[in-house]
């Protein structure tokens, strides 16, 4: 059963990508993940400039969701260029190179800060919950400043593929993934983080997060996930890649997200439910699943669920 | 009240019990445990203000202590808290020592690291362990938890001060080093025959201690256990801010407490670490 | 310890409330949840005229999220005078009437039709997720149209105040609250159902809810309930009641919420896992923790969290 | 595969075997099994049509198998799957029969009750019970599960038909009146002394069988549990979609199967239903 996959000329060994955000700081980090079984590597949000963080407590859990308000830290890009270089130096899986930034044009110029050091692909993370009160609304919130960013990297990104990293808290994600695929955009990451939510805690009457609010990861976004998969899928024809993120904790769920439409397969919070090697258990575990039921090639589940339904209808 | 498993939600405890141990260091004692394990720590939050590791001095099964020195933002403020007021707790996490029933065993501790190392020393005497403990600090009122450890049996209490105002003038790590020249692990050697060599060697403290401890341990060919600290923001192994290069492991989930074989392997230990941003700094 | 409250002139035994379309058919379906302990009770959303909801299945759940998309059906107002009566009969505690339509108008006109039925509040439902492909966009995805409605409805409510229940699936929950208090909201109810959600069957490949998408309900749902009650707080100045819903499972659960902005809160998708008496349970320990923190008047929790926010901000 | 805990979200089987019982009716058996007792229903899925409930008519912890009439929409779908196809199913949901080992039990079945009542036969058999087993249906072609039931131990088979093409001519209450009538209950008369008294009497069918069965099995003071069919959507306990007056309760969580003394506290028991929409519908 065949688990490799080339996208957009880019080989894949898996379809596992560790999501941004999570043990993504480091080279030595990204590859302790490869050497765990994943497909590709998400760096941090990176930005143009140095970035701080929000104050601990950043990062919240119970069995069933995760809340984090990290606040998108980062050392800029000295540190990118370090850390880039050493990891490609004696590279396992592809690197996907995930930027942030506080408006349009610096968008373009984190680009053309981050693309010279040698990524696969760019993520250009329009949707992070958690900067609010310091930047506003996230651009992934509306179609028209969702088309501006993708228009402004796409001026810059020459041969490397851009993929939109979108929000599920929008009306209409499709719209926006629409808009976004006009704008040149060469596939999505979907989805961010959910809500956002907030805790309190009882006796001292306070927000937990030190942000007040944060994204909702986990288990409990899942359901959530698929419906923005399946949503871009349909809003772009099913054209574009889709890294399938949020949720995903086992082979089963990896492969309803790429029924769903997804092509790759985003992996966060379930790093601390089962471990570092999360990547590898999905990858045993999809080949397991595939094997039984006599699907040999990964790519073969990819918007099976449109599919399946477009038959139906005729 | 006990909580079976880790929490990774903080909740809030009354503080229960406050003692002063030096001018910069408070003991709190919280009415809850966790079940941490000697070596662990946990996630202490001021509500509105910020949350920071710090290692569990003491679970008895109903009440969780903390030792802790005022040197920034959070502890300064934490060091203004009264008998009563709230502070949040989140954990147990990461790795804690390991020793087999009836070890010698030395324990190294500088700074605030005698607090989980009387932990330890409590843990292991239960387990019929004998003890060199070996505790430094720059003079004689920095000291901590000395009255706690002369009280224990099965223990040998070593003092180091820099100044020499109580017991050897020098460094802790001198002391150990004296220790394990002085009665070396003989292979096949009974025990108490000749003298009673150390089995292992456990330390928390500065990290230029540790160092100086793994190349010790080494060089003896001693097995020890360090706990290395690094910028913590999840503690249960999320957010990647603790990793060490170049293995990438967390210092959160595969530590704090690691054994030597793998300090070794850690490049940046005893060299940098890194803030959260990412960004490194030296150390020393 | 005080767990009774009167709001809006109208007197709660206790702060649980059954959610609409949770045990909300019929008058003895009412009185067996009133006998487990609610507080009051919140009809399944009414129509003007008869209305068929979505075929089977409507309803599917894991131990994490509950997705539904039971498509509203409604037996018309005929049933609604008979089951109204019946509960009116032999009133064990209060009743809110909810009420749902596809247009402004018929929002006005089924107000009209419920409110001589006898009903303490009516609680107006804009932000049902699953008859999205029937009706479009829920009302409660815009400011306007959330205002339209309630503007509609206050004008023939008379003496009935009147909640507007409102989705949490928008850029901004605080704004339409915000408008629907201009336009004379009297009370809300946060929040209807997240996302909407989907699941897939792998072996068929196809989605299990009948309309694909279902709105996700239950544990998973609460840090962001909790979120969108203090953002609605926020946004009307506490002056307002919040009726808040959504994860509920335990009296700590209920506090949270309360210190979130809540006076009352909505109970639905725990109904199944911790049984009919989930009502009787929540109260119970809602008094035990109260007792032992030394809060002896429900009410003084409401708002909790921004009391204390703004007392640390002085 | 036997999945421990009830599934509250479809999985779907593939159909193992298929059996024509009569015109109208099949069985499938599928190759999974839920955990199910005898009287629990599941829903019965099949993607992009619907779904509805139905008794389970065996789980061997291996396979599970259902028996339908082609009756509607969806019922007639399924009639026209084949080995090898798809069907989601969920659950076990609801209340199932409870006997006590060595019961003597009368199991009143029509139409499509014969079904549930073979598994239930199964498993009290297994616990030492004796029984009498009632089939009822209009003809002879019409009758389910008569071969099955024959090649029981410990079952004494009564069958009845409308037309009486074979067996008792009349409904198949009539010949529980009759069994109950020549053998009452005696208070303190040992088992089989004269005859041997029926303990009690499980029933399933339809609701005017079902009704009747209430009223004899109260007049005979020997205690009944019947399964009461309503509306099902989430068969969990939420959506009320089939709870019954007066008592509120659901016939998914507190039913299907209930005690007579229940049943006769339901005042629409007999009377009428209600559908999707929660409207009523009369009986009869
Ligand atoms: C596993 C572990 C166990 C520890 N145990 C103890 C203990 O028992 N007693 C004790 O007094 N201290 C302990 N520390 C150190 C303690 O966390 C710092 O003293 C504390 O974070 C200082 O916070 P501050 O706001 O007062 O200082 P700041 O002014 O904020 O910072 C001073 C320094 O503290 C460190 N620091 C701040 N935040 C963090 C963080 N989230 N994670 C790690 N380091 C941080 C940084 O090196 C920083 O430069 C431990 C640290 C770790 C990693
Ligand atoms: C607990 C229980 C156990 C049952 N066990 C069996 C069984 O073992 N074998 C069997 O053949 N039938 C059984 N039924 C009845 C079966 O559910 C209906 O025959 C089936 O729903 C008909 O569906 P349809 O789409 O073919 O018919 P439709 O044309 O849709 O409807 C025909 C009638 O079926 C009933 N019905 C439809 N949907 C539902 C639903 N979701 N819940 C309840 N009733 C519904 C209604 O009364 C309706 O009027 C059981 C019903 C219940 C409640
Ligand atoms: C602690 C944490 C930090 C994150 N940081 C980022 C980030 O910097 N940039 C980004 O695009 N997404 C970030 N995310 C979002 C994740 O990449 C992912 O989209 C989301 O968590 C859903 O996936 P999951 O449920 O598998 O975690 C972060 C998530 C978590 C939990
Ligand atoms: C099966 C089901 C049916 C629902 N039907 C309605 C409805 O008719 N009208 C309405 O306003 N809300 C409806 N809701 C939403 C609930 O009232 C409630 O807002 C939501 O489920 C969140 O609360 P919970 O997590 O406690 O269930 C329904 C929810 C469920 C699970
Ligand atoms: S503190 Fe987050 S991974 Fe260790
Ligand atoms: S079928 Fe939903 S409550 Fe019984």
């Amino acid at each position: 059963m065949n688990l490799t996959q080339t996208i957009l000329g880019v080989d894949f060994p898996n379809p596992t990508v560790l999501a941004s955000g999570i043990m993504g700081i480091t080279a030595s980090s990204w590859k302790y993940c490869a050497d765990n079984g994943a497909g590709a590597i998400t760096t941090k949000s990176l930005w143009l400039h140095e970035h701080k963080g929000h104050r601990n407590p950043t990062i919240i859990a119970t069995d069933i969701w995760t809340l984090n308000a990290v606040g998108v830290p980062d050392a800029g890009p000295e540190k990118a260029r370090e850390e880039i270089g050493a990891y490609n130096a004696d590279k396992p899986v592809p690197l996907i190179g995930n930027i942030i930034a506080e408006s349009v044009e610096n968008y373009a110029k984190t680009a053309e800060e981050i693309l010279p050091l040698g990524v696969d692909f760019l993520e250009v993370n329009i949707s992070c919950p958690n900067i609010e009160d310091e930047f506003g609304r996230p651009f992934a919130c509306s179609a028209a400043d969702a088309s501006s960013v993708t228009k402004a990297v796409k001026k810059v990104s020459k041969k490397t593929p851009v993929f939109i990293k979108l929000s599920p808290n929008v009306d209409n994600i499709g719209a926006i993934a629409a808009a976004c695929a006009d704008a040149g955009a060469d596939g999505f990451t979907v989805i961010n983080t959910v809500g956002p939510g907030m805790a309190i805690d009882l006796r001292s009457r306070m927000p937990i997060l030190a942000n007040k609010t944060g994204g909702m990861s986990g288990r409990a976004i899942k359901p959530i996930a698929v419906r923005c998969i399946a949503d871009v899928y349909s809003a772009t024809e099913g054209k574009l890649p889709i890294i399938g993120t949020g949720g995903v904790y086992s082979g089963e769920d990896a492969l309803e997200m790429m029924l769903a439409g997804a092509s790759l397969i985003g992996i966060g919070t379930a790093v601390w439910e089962r471990g570092i090697d999360v990547f590898q258990k999905v990858c045993d575990e999809m080949q397991l699943w595939c094997t039984n039921e006599g699907v040999w090639e990964i790519s073969e589940m990819i918007g099976g669920m449109h599919k399946t339904l477009a038959k139906r209808a005729n | 009240m006990a909580i079976s498993l880790q929490s990774r939600l903080p909740r809030t405890y009354h503080i229960k019990e406050i003692k002063r141990e030096t001018e910069m260091v408070q003991s709190f004692t919280f009415d809850g445990s966790l079940g941490a394990k000697p070596g662990q720590f946990v996630m202490v939050w001021l509500p509105g203000f910020d949350e920071v590791p710090m290692s569990v001095a003491y679970d008895d099964g109903a009440n969780t202590k903390i030792t802790f020195f005022a040197v920034g933002d959070l502890t300064q403020e934490l060091a203004s808290r009264k008998v009563g007021d709230l502070v949040g707790l989140r954990g147990p996490f990461g790795t804690f020592y390991e020793w087999k029933a009836g070890d010698h065993i030395a324990l190294v501790a500088g700074g605030y690291g005698a607090a989980p190392m009387y932990f330890i020393a409590r843990s292991t005497i239960e387990h019929g362990c004998t003890l060199e403990v070996i505790v430094g600090a720059r003079g004689k009122e920095h000291l901590l938890y000395i009255d706690e450890f002369e009280k224990l049996p099965h223990v040998s209490l070593h003092v180091a001060t820099n100044d020499g105002s109580v017991g050897y003038k020098g460094f802790n790590t001198e002391v150990l080093e004296k220790l394990l020249d002085s009665c070396p692990p003989k292979k096949n050697a009974k025990r108490g025959e000749d003298c009673n060599p150390i089995d292992q060697v456990f330390a928390c403290g500065p990290e230029m201690m540790l160092k100086r401890i793994s190349e010790i341990t080494a060089a003896h060919k001693i097995p020890s256990q360090l706990s290395m600290e690094r910028y913590m923001k999840c503690g249960f192994g999320l957010c990647g801010n603790c990793v060490v290069d170049p293995l990438g492991i967390r210092m959160c989930i595969e530590g704090p407490v690691i054994k030597n074989d793998t300090a070794v392997a850690i490049t940046e230990f005893g060299k940098y670490h890194r803030d959260d941003l990412g960004k490194k700094h030296m150390l020393g």
